[in-house]
């Protein structure tokens, strides 16, 4: 189940709490000197130089262009993500599209939804908006939850750590996905998108909170934290001002590593019957509904299944790209 | 040790006890009635208090939660008088639908789930192993870069589109394999392999990726320590600094990570059992879930929960066994 | 049999890359006679342990090696890797500086020290192997060795494990012994065990040592040649004593000032640039 | 395609397989009571009487089954007397006497067991603190005076009392037995089949009763050895097996097909396979007669002529899984009238009336209000349908969907239920429609919770008639005052019958003898053409 | 608590109030948490340890690897907080400063730590770090930072236009000079330095030594030197303490420790630095001055 950045969760465990690709401290030897501002001309000109980094990150800017233009699109195709289509169904054989490939012509670009004749371009350009809006809300939360949660409990430790790490392993104990459907199917279905990013980042931010308080914890450890006391900064001021920014590139990668996680658990919430209520589309949600239709008309589960995982791998990839660069960077 | 382990059971009771309480207030809260549910059309209130008190679900919040508890440990009677119905411990309540003894669901879908798990777990740690080997002999090399394009792709496909499209490809349109269907093993075992092949498939390949590539990880990262090159100082064979020196530091943290990936598949594959049609644990909480059966949701939950829990502490276990520098009790 | 254990002519370490060849060891020329110790020291950087590692063969991926290393008059550059091996560990061994991540943390000490003993001597039994390491052990005055053979790594303190580094390197009879910044890790007390422990063993065995180190005062304890390197070059060589009283290059006598000394007299350290330059 | 059954003659043996995504809710009748395990129940248990065999005349009509003949009423109607056949028998070999029934009927009391159907509770006289033969003992309201005969004393007169008899709840047990959990895994078994393994969730077993003596049952025909319940299955996978008929699946029937697979079996061969049933249940929109807008019969009617059945048909599955309803009753309800009221151009709504009747109403420029629906994709499908359908008069629909296992809770409380609800009805008894309309609209039934008049209409005129063609004796003559009745109802537009979903299966090959039905297939008279195949 | 255990000092001479005085210092550790069972175990770092530094000396505390030097350094930092035993600087009972008080102390007390890198935050640029106590402790920076920050950087003898880069582009001895300026940023009394040479190459660590002491004739500042090289503390000190165990087993003018120790701990000590034979170094001086000699000669 890929609802969480599995991944580096399971590499940061595996390297005792620090993400492997996080910037470590510049070697105390002679590192070779780079500042900030031209490691970011570095990355960005090694990414543009990576054909498939950029294809990724050309689609992911295509699909929230697409999310962002959608009505504009929507007007061009002709056909708005709730319309009924009678024409293009067939009521004789339980209203399955009418032409080849699920109904795909000039008419519907991308065919129509059976029974309804829903047109599916519409509600993919739809969907994605539902997608991403979910996907990167509950990213930010859970970043803000992650890192916030993190660097205290790995500041201050004793005490604090102990409660925050109980807390994080209950939550990591939890068969999560098991308990959103459960209580995502208990909760009204009002404001349903909003939950799904609350009960999504509940669930999600121990896993960067884990990884943002072992690098804390090593951090803190760094003279510069101790060189900060003695200048007499308070806590706040050596966790935010001191510490945050050494986070920020291992931040970086768990967001975007985080983001596909978050795509494919609102997708997969969907496709479990609790996730956006209908008829406002989401790709998970139109996979669902093509599951008895995939022997029949494969076109209307194929469509959205490959926006979706073409999107999952596009910010995977990118995040792996990013985590390599800035990796290296380090090293 | 024996300190270590009475430590690591408490934490866990107090985790486990934080789960049941959690879920608990999650469906006295938020649940709706199961009563009206339950008693379905042509109810009279009469009916559905009957039922409630039946249930048990008329009683204040902490009752209810302390008999469930009780009932945890040292089993539970329902009703009273001739149609008392004793639950023995562990007593996980019955389910709203079908009346069966929660416990005894559990029971019986668990080889089913196991079986899962297990076949999907010796596919992922094989594949994942090998690939990631693989990668990091060749590290940098094509292969290296094939396998990373194939983990990325591996980890990027939702495992219910993977599952619908192997289900399409497999069975409706090439016909390679059978529909899924109940057959035990010792009455087909053909049959049987077959109808766990593709959901096996299906949970091994985005854990194969994730193996693979913390494999490569490690092995590379292993390859870098001092030790190895004080390995090669001392003329060691290549196979051997590999064997003694690379590889078991390397799958180490694999073998206990695999620990808790198995426990928590163990809980059920809620996706794969489903769109498989399989009746494990998965299927039971999925279905449980649409039709609001709170005891069998509570059930897998807390089973999901002990058994990430229990897995949780047999790798630390594990680690202290077969990591000589985690030594119980002293901290370095 | 020569009289020089060890001959290095031209040795070049570089890791090229796109910007060039970027050398790090600049044909280093230096001999080091059987029995004889030399001394390696430079700055952080300087190409020393570059060097140890050249005369290995176990130099980091994307490391290119030329010159000539001539051990016990076979050229050890022209070795297939197979026969490279047997060399290593048996006739030539090597002491790195941190003892803890040299050894590894999942066998117990004995097991490591048995291990390079089994794969070059051939038909060795498991206990006569144990006794070796034992013995080895008690050799590098580790008290209870029959015992604290089965024990791990990180049951020793930092002094001990490097004893057991160099145990293991004894168990073989080396005839030259490289050791890279051995006590660098270490407290001036145990460095001067550990000195001390070099010393011993030369004299019980007639070992070669290379001894590669930052600290001119180290060098001028236990060798009797000495090598300084700068950025790969070598600055001058010749016998400590030579060194010492009579440095040639201006870079040694600027280290030799740069040396803070317990017993002299207590004034403006002399640096590289006349006062703290930039 | 039509009703007659698949091709074939059923011969005696082999095994037959059902295919099902959900368990039977209970293996005890006292509990259980909906569509799929009435069906199955009818393969383990015997009553008094029971509905016709699948291929009657009338499939519809009420047959003595354990009874000599239908119950004989008194003239006040208040007793009604049945009497037993000889020689009939327990799975265990006991024979079963009216001691046996009465047991088994008074289960129906218990408050903890007797949640399956409440129509003996609701006819026969009992006092209020009767709780069934654990608690209270033997009922009071059933006499036995004799082995062979059984009295029913009814708390007031009603005429369709045979049905009741027929109801899941209405069989023997043997005394004593089935208290606290026992027949939750276990059954004793009265009619051809008993059981032989159960496993929650996933399979049951049946195997022939070898105390079952056919002479004594002229309804069942029970054709295969053994039976064996498939369950689990997702509806799509049922489906693609049942396209395949590999193996066993030779010998397989399942519930009705998906939408989706309505394309695929276009071919003759599966044409040959496939069978329709026609529908027993309404869908319908109800809304809400107590709140504004909906409060206003001309809304209410402008609703009625907005929707486009014809959309909603094809959301549903097409013409062959789905026909326009404009009457409560379903056409293959005894009691059917066909009328429609509020009739459009190929029944795909009639805007402008409904435009019309809104204005007159002051509100042309339409509402908005909150549709109730459950999470199911055709009810989904239909609820778009609707909200596009209405768009087209300014009424906005807000789309409230409801978690399958909450939704009927939430519209049988009138607090929570919003504007209007999209939701089916079935009767209990096909053979008459006194269990159709009335609870759908009989002011008299509104409760706080479990509610079933969701539209909460409690007209005087409307309960008055009620009750007038309740008294009725003559059956047939109520069942044509039903319908008259459904079009008075239907006047006043408390609900806009939106759909009759028939239903379309594919037997395996090898099954014979398989006359589908939406109420409740007959599984007694369903056998294998060729019982070694497969 | 551990009042059974710390022995009364006999009052020293009356001398000048020294800038520091710390009192019978114990700093225990709680190791082995233990967990939910079972009492943690405690480890007692520093064991009644009394010190004083006074104004413009430079007390050496010299010992080995985890004798309890840093430990004892950061209780008198106030970084972390005694078991026992008091801190008094300047007159003040350091452990009960809070607010304006503190800030006043954090200004007066600075440290320079041992590794220059990790003493630096590497994601601020030299003139953050530099100013960073000035920040924290909301004081105005005269004449604005960027000048602020190249003077400083100029006294330690950086380039002044060097303030906008990040610690990564400088060498370790220019780094540790960084940290030092940044010490000096807030004009202390006290400066201690934790093995602030200690990871510098001799030709740096010379450099570095040589720049402590000219800072020190300068402005007059004492210093608390934490070293294990023998040899380097001999070049700076004025007096040493020895410290073994967590406790300090000996103390005295540098010279006394140097020429005649009194603790075998101690002896051990100074006979195991290494060192180069003092008559080659005579030579050296011999040959040195007879090359210079020469030199000018050729002149
Ligand atoms: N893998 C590598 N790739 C590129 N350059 C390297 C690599 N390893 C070492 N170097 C460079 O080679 C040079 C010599 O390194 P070496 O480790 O021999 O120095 P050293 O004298 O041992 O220094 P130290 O006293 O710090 O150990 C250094 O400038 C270092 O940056
Ligand atoms: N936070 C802490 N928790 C537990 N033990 C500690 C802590 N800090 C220091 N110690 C222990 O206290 C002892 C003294 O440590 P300290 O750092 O003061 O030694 P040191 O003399 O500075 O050593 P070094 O020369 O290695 O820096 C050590 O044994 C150390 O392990
Ligand atoms: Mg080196
Ligand atoms: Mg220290």
């Amino acid at each position: 189940m890929s609802f969480t950045p599995t991944e580096l969760e399971v590499e940061g465990a595996a390297g005792g709490g620090t993400v492997p690709g996080a910037p470590a401290s510049p070697p105390a030897g002679r590192g070779a000197p780079d500042r900030p501002a031209t490691e970011w001309r570095r990355v960005s000109r090694a990414f543009l130089r990576d054909r498939a980094a950029v294809a990724c990150g050309v689609y992911i800017v295509l699909i929230i262009l697409m999310a962002v233009a959608a009505p504009l699109l929507v007007k061009i195709s002709g056909y708005g993500p709730l319309e009924f289509d009678q024409d293009a169904v067939d009521p004789n054989l339980g209203g399955i599209p009418l032409g080849a490939a699920g109904g795909m012509g000039a008419d519907h670009w991308f065919g129509v939804e059976p029974g309804n004749g829903r047109d599916i371009f519409a509600r993919i350009v739809y969907g994605a908006r539902v997608s991403m809006l979910i996907a990167i809300s509950a990213t930010l939360l859970t970043t803000f939850l992650g890192v916030v949660f993190g660097l205290v409990a790995g500041y201050f430790g004793g005490r604090v750590d102990m409660v925050v790490s109980r807390v994080m392993e209950f939550l990591m104990a939890f068969p999560a996905l098991i308990f959103m459907i459960a209580v995502l199917s208990a909760l009204p279905a009002e404001n349903r998108q909003f939950l799904l990013v609350l009960v999504i980042s509940f669930f999600g931010w121990p896993y960067l909170a884990r990884i943002v308080r072992g690098q804390t914890m090593s951090l803190k450890e760094r003279e510069f934290v101790e060189a900060a006391k003695a200048s007499g900064a308070t806590s706040a001021q050596i966790i935010f001002k001191e510490i945050l920014p050494n986070l920020a590139s291992t931040i970086i990668v768990m967001t975007t590593l985080a983001v596909p996680g978050y795509v494919g658990t609102e997708a997969g919430l969907s496709f479990l019957g609790v996730g956006v209520v209908p008829p406002t589309p989401s790709w998970g949600q139109m996979i669902a509904s093509s599951v008895p239709w995939y022997a029949v008309d494969p076109a209307y589960f194929l469509i959205p299944g490959a926006f979706l995982f073409l999107l999952v791998l596009s910010f995977t990839v990118l995040g792996d790209r990013i985590r390599r660069l800035l990796g290296e960077g380090a090293a | 040790m024996i300190r270590f382990v009475a430590n690591r059971l408490l934490g866990m009771l107090v985790v486990l006890f934080l789960v049941c309480l959690f879920t608990f207030v999650i469906f006295f809260v938020l649940s709706p009635d199961p009563a009206v549910q339950i008693c379905g059309k042509n109810c009279t209130p009469e009916a559905i208090d009957q039922i409630r008190a039946n249930l048990g679900i008329d009683q204040p919040f902490w009752t209810q939660f302390w008999t469930f508890l009780t009932g945890l440990f040292a089993g539970r009677t329902y009703g009273t008088g001739p149609n008392a119905i004793d639950c023995a411990a562990p007593c996980l309540g019955y389910s709203f639908q079908s009346s069966q003894a929660v416990t005894d669901m559990i029971v019986q879908r668990l080889p089913v789930s196991a079986t899962v798990a297990v076949g999907a777990a010796v596919l992922w740690l094989l594949a994942g192993v090998a690939g990631g080997l693989l990668s990091a002999v060749r590290e940098g090399r094509f292969a290296d870069r094939f396998i990373a394009g194939l983990t990325l792709t591996g980890m990027s496909i939702p495992n219910y589109v993977l599952a619908l499209s192997l289900q399409f490809l497999l069975v409706v349109t090439l016909g390679w394999l059978p529909f899924p269907q109940a057959v035990a093993f010792s009455d087909d075992p053909v049959r049987w392999f077959q109808n766990f092949l593709m959901p096996w498939i299906v949970l091994a390949v985005g854990m194969a990726a994730v193996y693979t590539r913390l494999t490569r990880a490690n092995v590379i990262e292993t390859l870098q320590e001092n030790y190895v090159r004080t390995a090669r100082a001392k003329g060691l064979s290549p196979g051997l600094v590999w064997r003694r020196h690379a590889l078991r530091p390397a799958l180490t943290p694999i073998v206990t990570i695999f620990g808790m990936d198995f426990a928590g598949l163990l809980g059920g594959a809620l996706i794969t059992e489903t769109v498989f049609g399989l009746n494990g644990i998965g299927k039971m909480a999925a279905d449980s879930i649409t039709k609001n059966d709170q005891p069998v949701i509570m059930g897998v939950t807390l089973l999901a929960a002990f058994l990430v829990v229990v897995g949780n502490m047999v790798v630390d276990l594990l680690y202290t066994a077969i990591d000589p520098r985690v030594r119980v009790g002293s901290s370095a | 049999m020569t009289d020089t254990l060890l001959q290095v002519r031209g040795l070049t370490v570089g890791f090229p890359n796109a910007n060039g060849p970027n050398t790090v060891v600049n044909s280093l020329d230096f001999d080091l006679a059987r029995g004889g110790a030399l001394g390696i020291v430079g700055e952080s950087g300087s190409g020393k342990s570059m060097t140890s590692l050249a005369i290995m063969g176990l130099l980091p991926k994307g490391a290119e090696r030329t010159g000539s290393i001539a051990f016990d008059g076979t050229e050890l550059t022209a070795l297939p890797e197979r026969a490279m091996r047997s060399y290593r560990g048996d006739r030539i061994a090597m002491i790195f500086q941190d003892p803890l991540s040299s050894l590894n943390p999942y066998y117990t000490v004995g097991t490591q020290i048995m291990e390079a003993y089994r794969s070059h001597r051939t038909g060795v039994t498991r206990r006569q192997a144990r006794a070796v390491a034992i013995e080895a052990m008690e050799r590098v005055h580790i008290g209870d060795a029959a015992r604290r053979v089965d024990h791990y790594p990180h049951q020793f303190s930092g002094g001990m494990r490097q004893r057991v580094m160099i145990a293991m390197t004894l168990s073989m009879e080396p005839e030259l012994i490289i050791a890279d910044e051995p006590t660098t890790a270490l407290d001036v007390t145990v460095q001067a065990q550990i000195l001390d422990l070099l010393a011993e063993i030369r004299a019980d065995t007639g070992a070669g040592l290379v001894l590669i180190t930052h600290d001119l005062a180290v060098v001028s304890e236990v060798t009797d040649h000495i090598v300084v390197m700068r950025d790969g070059d070598l600055v001058e060589q010749g016998p400590a004593e030579r060194i010492f009283t009579d440095p040639q290059a201006p870079y040694t006598r600027m280290l030799l000032d740069a040396v803070p000394r317990i017993d002299d007299e207590i004034g403006l350290l002399r640096t590289m640039h006349t006062e703290e330059g930039r | 395609a039509g009703g007659d059954g698949s091709g074939g003659t059923p011969q005696t043996g082999g095994t037959v397989h059902m295919l099902q995504n959900a368990d039977f809710s209970y293996l005890d009748p006292a509990r259980g009571w909906d569509g799929g395990v009435n069906a199955f129940y009818r393969l383990i248990y015997r009553g008094l009487t029971m509905q016709a065999a699948g291929d009657a005349e009338d499939p519809n009509a009420v047959v003595p089954d354990m009874a000599e003949g239908l119950g004989t009423p008194s003239p006040d109607g208040l007793t009604w007397t049945y009497t037993l056949k000889e020689g009939l028998k327990f799975d265990n070999g006991d024979p079963i006497t009216s001691t046996e029934l009465e047991f088994g009927i008074s289960r129906a009391w218990d408050p903890e067991i007797g949640i399956g159907s409440p129509w003996l509770k609701n006819t026969v006289e009992a006092p209020a603190d009767y709780k069934g033969p654990y608690q209270t003992g033997d009922h009071p309201g059933i006499e036995t005076p004799d082995a062979q005969t059984i009295v029913f004393h009814l708390k007031a007169p009603f005429p369709e009392f045979d049905n009741v008899v027929s109801q899941v709840n209405a069989v023997p047990f043997p005394v004593g037995t089935g208290a606290g959990d026992e027949f939750i895994k276990d059954v004793i078994a009265s009619g051809p089949y008993t059981l032989d393994s159960y496993t929650p969730g996933s399979s049951i077993k049946l195997v022939r009763n070898e105390h079952w003596d056919a002479a004594t049952d002229e309804v069942r025909k029970a054709y295969p050895d053994a039976w064996e319940f498939e369950i689990g299955l997702e509806g799509a996978t049922i489906d693609e097996r049942l396209l395949a008929g590999q193996g066993t699946d030779v010998n397989a029937i399942a519930g009705k097909i998906q939408p989706a697979t309505l394309a695929r079996i276009q071919s003759p061969e599966l044409q040959e396979r496939a069978i329709s049933a026609e529908a027993y249940c309404v869908t319908y929109m109800g809304m809400d007669t107590t709140q504004a807008p909906f409060d206003k019969v001309e809304v209410r009617q402008a609703m009625n002529y907005a929707v486009d059945r014809t959309s909603l048909q094809t959301a549903s599955g097409g013409n062959q899984l789905a026909l326009p309803a404009t009457t409560i009753i379903p056409n293959a309800v005894n009691g059917h009238k066909d009328f429609d009221l509020y009739p459009s151009e190929g029944d795909s709504g009639d805007p402008a009336k409904a435009q019309e009747l809104l204005e007159s109403v002051g509100l042309g420029d339409g509402f908005s209000f909150t549709l109730d629906i459950r999470s199911n994709p055709i009810m989904q499908a239909q609820a778009e349908s609707i909200q596009q359908a209405l768009a087209k008069i300014n009424v906005d629909v807000q789309l409230n969907v409801i978690d399958t296992s909450t939704f009927y809770e939430t519209i049988g409380t009138p607090s929570q239920m919003h504007d209007a609800a999209i939701t089916g009805w079935c009767p209990d008894w096909a053979s008459s429609s006194s269990t159709m309309v009335p609870p759908l609209v009989d002011g008299r039934v509104i409760t706080e919770k479990g509610n079933t008049n969701i539209a909460q209409i409690n007209d005087p005129g409307i309960n008055a008639r009620i009750d007038e063609i309740r008294a009725m004796t003559d059956l047939d003559a109520a069942n044509v005052e039903w319908g008259e009745f459904d079009e008075e109802v239907m006047a006043l537009a408390p609900l806009v019958p939106l759909l009759q979903e028939p239903s379309v299966f594919l037997p395996g090959e090898n099954i014979a003898g398989y006359i589908p039905n939406t109420s409740m297939t007959d599984l007694t008279i369903i056998g294998l053409s060729d019982p070694s195949a497969g | 608590m551990t009042a059974g255990d710390s022995i009364p000092r006999q009052p020293g001479p009356p001398e000048p109030a020294p800038l520091l005085r710390a009192e019978n210092l114990v700093k225990e550790f709680t190791v082995s948490g233990g967990g939910l069972l079972g009492r943690a175990g405690r480890f007692r770092a520093v064991d009644d340890v009394s010190l004083e530094v006074r104004k413009g000396e430079t007390l050496a505390l010299v010992g080995e690897s985890g004798s309890g030097k840093s430990t004892t350094a950061r209780l008198i930092a106030r970084l972390i907080d005694a078991t026992s035993g008091t801190i008094e600087f300047d007159g003040r009972e350091v452990h009960a400063l809070t607010g304006k008080a503190l800030h006043a102390f954090r200004s007066e007390v600075q440290m320079v730590f041992q590794d220059p890198y990790s003493s630096l935050n590497p994601k601020h640029t030299v003139e953050r770090i530099v100013t960073a106590p000035l920040a924290y402790q909301r004081r105005p920076i005269p004449g604005g930072a960027r000048a602020f920050a190249a003077a400083l950087l100029e006294r330690v003898g950086l380039n002044p236009d060097h303030a906008a880069r990040y610690p990564a582009q400088f060498s370790g001895g220019q780094a540790q000079r960084i940290g030092i300026a940044r010490a000096l940023a807030v004009s202390p009394k006290l400066i201690i330095a934790d093995e602030a040479v200690s990871a510098l190459d001799v030709s740096v660590q010379a450099q570095v030594i040589n720049l402590l002491r000219r800072l020190q004739d300068e402005e007059g500042f004492s210093y608390l030197f934490i070293a294990h090289d023998l040899a380097v503390v001999r070049q700076i000190a004025t007096r040493v303490a020895v410290m073994n165990g967590g406790r300090i087993v000996e103390t005295g003018d540098r010279d006394t420790v140097f020429g005649s120790p009194q603790d075998p701990y101690t002896r051990k000590l100074l006979a195991a630095v290494p060192r180069i034979r003092p008559e080659w170094d005579a030579a050296r001086r011999r040959n040195e001055q007879a090359r210079r000699e020469r030199e000018e000669a050729e002149l």
